[in-house]
């Protein structure tokens, strides 16, 4: 558990945080007469006014419900949900804007996969590979399914930094798999995994790989073609764009052979009493009326990644971390979960102090303005590998500060003054 | 009054040349577009690597039976190679009218069941999307 | 086919619409220089400013990810999504908050039932009720459960008036079926179905009834516990709300018994590696990070809906219909589908013009100002019943106008001549 | 400083009142709440209708344990049915202090508890969801 950082090495952050931090209006919010530290990045982003402004021009201008109408507006619309998906496309790097696949968020996206390929192809007797590290969005669709269809899962297990065991996974893997479904980053303790390695070796083992980007693509450049993935789910609400919007993204080839999930309305392309025939991808996964204000809401906030550059918000991230996880490391009672350097990780700090249950850390935090997660993070099967019932979670994006470290660092004192440890 | 409906589409949507059963036709190419509910039909008469004769049957709009319309007069007497080279960019400005993004397909109908007939396919193999 | 409203006995309108105009933004456009007309609120309707701050509002004063956050702004958030919630089980009378689960529109809920209910209580041999007027979302997801589990699937006809045929609706229930799936309105022809005694009579068939209220709940006073059904969806942007808002609402003992649906996130109270338990209704079926803001919106549209009064919104809509009808009527060549007279209908006209594709009438239309559909309408087992290939629909809601309904005849008298008909 | 974690807060939490096993419990209930981690077990001794003894065990956030505590000192002595009708309002007065929505569950989780064991619940039947 080397610490291999220490204050005066912090790298400047690339980032013009307080150009940033006008645009987004929420952030002049004051909680209880103090200023914001909104450190729940992990759980959602804030949105700047360009993606707010985005959904309203489309609500105030030329609302038309998309693909079907014969007029200017419906056109409008079609033409800038589409748009929308072609910028996601491009931001992943897709081969194709028809591998995109508009959802409502990662856990949705995880579904699909589960419900419109896991039916068909993991049968009695297969084996499923994931990790403790996965959001239950991960992990339950596979267990439910798995137990459905009397499959069995695998569980690869973390060392004690929060690395994913890589020795397990090879075994697992050798034993044989249809499917492997792991996380890029890890939602509780911000770990990077090797993906693109861990993608390959389970290619060649003959196994389906699923990537839960959910909280990679907000803080990492995401090149699904260089992961080499076959799946890979994520969520808008996380990069800046409103709850509603996300994606997935699947191989034309397996998204072609793939029965639809959901019935109804753009999916289709002819139906008769007796049979229906499927639109083509993406539509025939995107069932009645896509949010399409939402999915315009992606679109703009991808634009404004974009303009900002992803490498340089993780450069950011990373130079937060640095500050902060050695002030963190001074506090008498603060145990840090997870990796400690910089190596393979993004802006998600997890700890406890002892003596204080997160849930009160949190509430004093939030008297203090400062806003962060206590809980098990949707991460119950980590937690109880941890070995704790929850923690409390920092999160952190482009909008930060080190005076919001610093601001943390202070709300810790101050719970442990109230709670006289 | 108009940019669009001008009266040769009228005319050949009225009047539809080249419309009808083809007796002796070697190739032939059904397609619809369910989104309106347009049908067409394109039947060709190769002899030599030529058009010999071009027919077409169907229902639908006046942009699409123009446009069917319309390609069957270019085509005849054609090689199949010259056939198979026509591109959408063609045959909108053929049409000589703006056409809007949701009667795009309309247009471009009459191609496709052309283009599956001189392809000799019995079934649409790729799709319309364009990659990126 | 007696046409029973003449042009002098149109009913006056109870809405001051003026005034409601002023409250939707987008009215104020202009679509290639003519005032927007817009009349295909069946696909979608327009939002008023209520709605669009609503949402914004959210994002900029206090968004935070919901239910789980320890801070002021997450409660505040999910305080907001719930009291939206407790609004919508109001509005259509839901004994129960509990019974009222978000979705993204009604097709994911018509989908959600028979995924959820449905593979579990349609076995191989069992029969499914519907009909002929339904739309594909609520036709699709029967059709294939059907074919998966080995069911039959059995579809009432209309009569030439397009009311549905209570005789062989009986005759189908008489011989036996576990679910009924049937519209309240019919979005193709405006239909209103005597949903109460039909499902009366399919309950004591022993049927479960499943209710597609997508156009009945934005146009007409909808009370779940009158109505007797055991199920009812709908999609929220149809009722001044955004897209990606809507409602399941379900009988708690049937929502109780069920399996979720999408696994992952809220719907969860405790996991393990071996097994998971569920969270209370309503969150057991709201998987993963909710469209809060939408449901925000909806919220919002509920209570500018409350404001004005769905009963006032569908006798507005009547006048439009009674002003309309016996002027289309008086055209030569023009065709109306459906309801020729003000019983049980709503705002929903469909008509032909002889010699005319709908697709070209909707671009004369467009280049009128006149929004209108041309299609199918997700409807194509109707169509086929109706021995068309598609039909132009216009479509009214309360800001609508008979100033609108003169625009809307113009546009024909417009279309005719271009095409010399 | 502090509204919320008043000094009898934390004494509570820290030095819980009635807390460990109890011997010859006649009514036990255990309860969570997933969502902190929170454990909670209630155990009473009843005889003639009345609580001769009352224990509580579990870990968990500070209002969580200090509402379990102070609910066990409250209701030593009392009759089962007076112990049936404590309702939230109740335990939220008594606690004393200022509890956000988010907080609610940890507050109420000593009570949850309680009613199980002096309903002889072996699991819960309802939920909390108030209805409309
Ligand atoms: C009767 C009916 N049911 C279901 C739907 C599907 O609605 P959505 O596309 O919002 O899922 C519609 C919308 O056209 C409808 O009119
Ligand atoms: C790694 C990971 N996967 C999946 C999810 C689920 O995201 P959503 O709630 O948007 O479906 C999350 C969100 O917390 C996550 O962090």
């Amino acid at each position: 558990m080397a610490v291999t950082v220490k204050t005066p090495t912090v790298k400047a952050s690339p980032l013009d945080v307080a150009r940033i931090r006008k645009d987004f209006p929420i952030l002049a919010q004051t909680v209880r007469g103090k200023p914001l530290v909104y450190l729940d990045n992990a759980a959602t982003s804030q949105k700047p006014r360009q993606v707010i402004d985005a959904m309203s021009r489309v609500l105030e201008e030329h609302n038309a419900n998309i693909h079907r109408g014969v007029y200017e507006f419906s056109e409008r619309t079609t033409a800038a949900f589409e748009e929308a998906r072609a910028k996601l496309a491009r931001f992943i790097n897709a081969p194709s804007e028809r591998e995109v696949i508009f959802v409502r968020n990662a856990t949705e996206a995880l579904n699909l996969v589960a419900y419109a390929w896991g039916r068909d192809n993991i049968k009695r007797g297969d084996r499923i590979v994931t990790t403790v590290l996965e959001h239950h969005s991960d992990f339950v669709p596979w267990q439910q399914l798995a137990t459905e269809v009397g499959a069995e899962i695998a569980v690869v297990d973390i060392d004690d930094d929060g690395r994913l065991r890589r020795d397990q996974l090879s075994a697992e893997l050798r034993k044989g798999a249809k499917l492997l479904a792991v996380t890029h980053t890890s939602n509780g303790l911000g770990t990077v995994n090797p993906v693109k390695e861990i993608a390959a070796e389970a290619r060649a083992a003959g196994a389906t790989v699923l990537v839960d980007v959910a909280q990679a693509v907000p803080h990492t450049p995401v090149d699904v073609q260089d992961l080499g993935a076959d799946f890979v789910a994520f969520s808008g609400h996380k990069m800046l764009a409103p709850p509603g919007s996300g994606g997935l993204w699947g191989r034309a080839e397996i998204l072609e052979n793939m029965r639809p999930f959901l019935y109804g309305g753009d999916m289709i392309s002819r139906v008769t009493v007796k049979l229906t025939e499927w639109n083509e991808l993406p539509w025939k996964f995107e069932a009645g009326t896509s949010s399409y204000v939402d999915a315009i809401g992606l679109g703009a906030a991808v634009d404004y990644l974009d303009d900002v550059g992803v490498a340089k918000i993780h450069a950011h991230e990373l130079s937060l971390v640095a500050y902060l996880l050695p002030r963190l490391q001074e506090i008498p009672g603060v145990t840090v979960y997870g990796p400690k350097d910089l190596e393979s990780r993004v802006g998600v700090v997890s700890f406890n102090i002892e003596g204080i249950h997160p849930h009160d850390v949190a509430t004093i935090f939030d008297r203090e303005g400062v806003c962060v997660r206590a809980g098990h993070h949707c991460n119950q099967p980590l937690m109880t590998r941890l070995g704790v019932a929850a923690t409390t979670r920092a999160s952190m994006y482009l909008y930060n500060t080190t005076g919001e470290m610093d601001a943390l660092v202070s709300a810790i004192h101050a719970a442990k003054k109230v709670f006289g440890v | 009054m108009d940019d669009m409906y001008r009266d040769y589409i009228l005319d050949h949507y009225k009047n539809p040349r080249n419309f009808g059963e083809l007796e002796g036709a070697t190739h032939t190419y059904h397609d619809s577009n369910p989104l309106c509910g347009d049908e067409m039909t394109m039947q060709l008469k190769i002899g030599d690597g030529h058009v010999d004769d071009v027919h077409f049957t169907g229902k639908g709009c006046a942009i699409s039976q123009a446009s069917a319309s319309i390609l069957t007069e270019e085509i005849k007497g054609k090689t199949l190679d010259e056939v198979k080279a026509i591109d959408r960019d063609h045959v909108l400005a053929n049409l000589g009218i703006p056409i809007s993004p949701a009667r795009i397909k309309c247009a471009l109908l009459g191609l496709k069941a052309l283009k599956g007939a001189a392809w000799g396919l019995t079934a649409w193999p790729g799709e319309e999307v364009k990659a990126k």
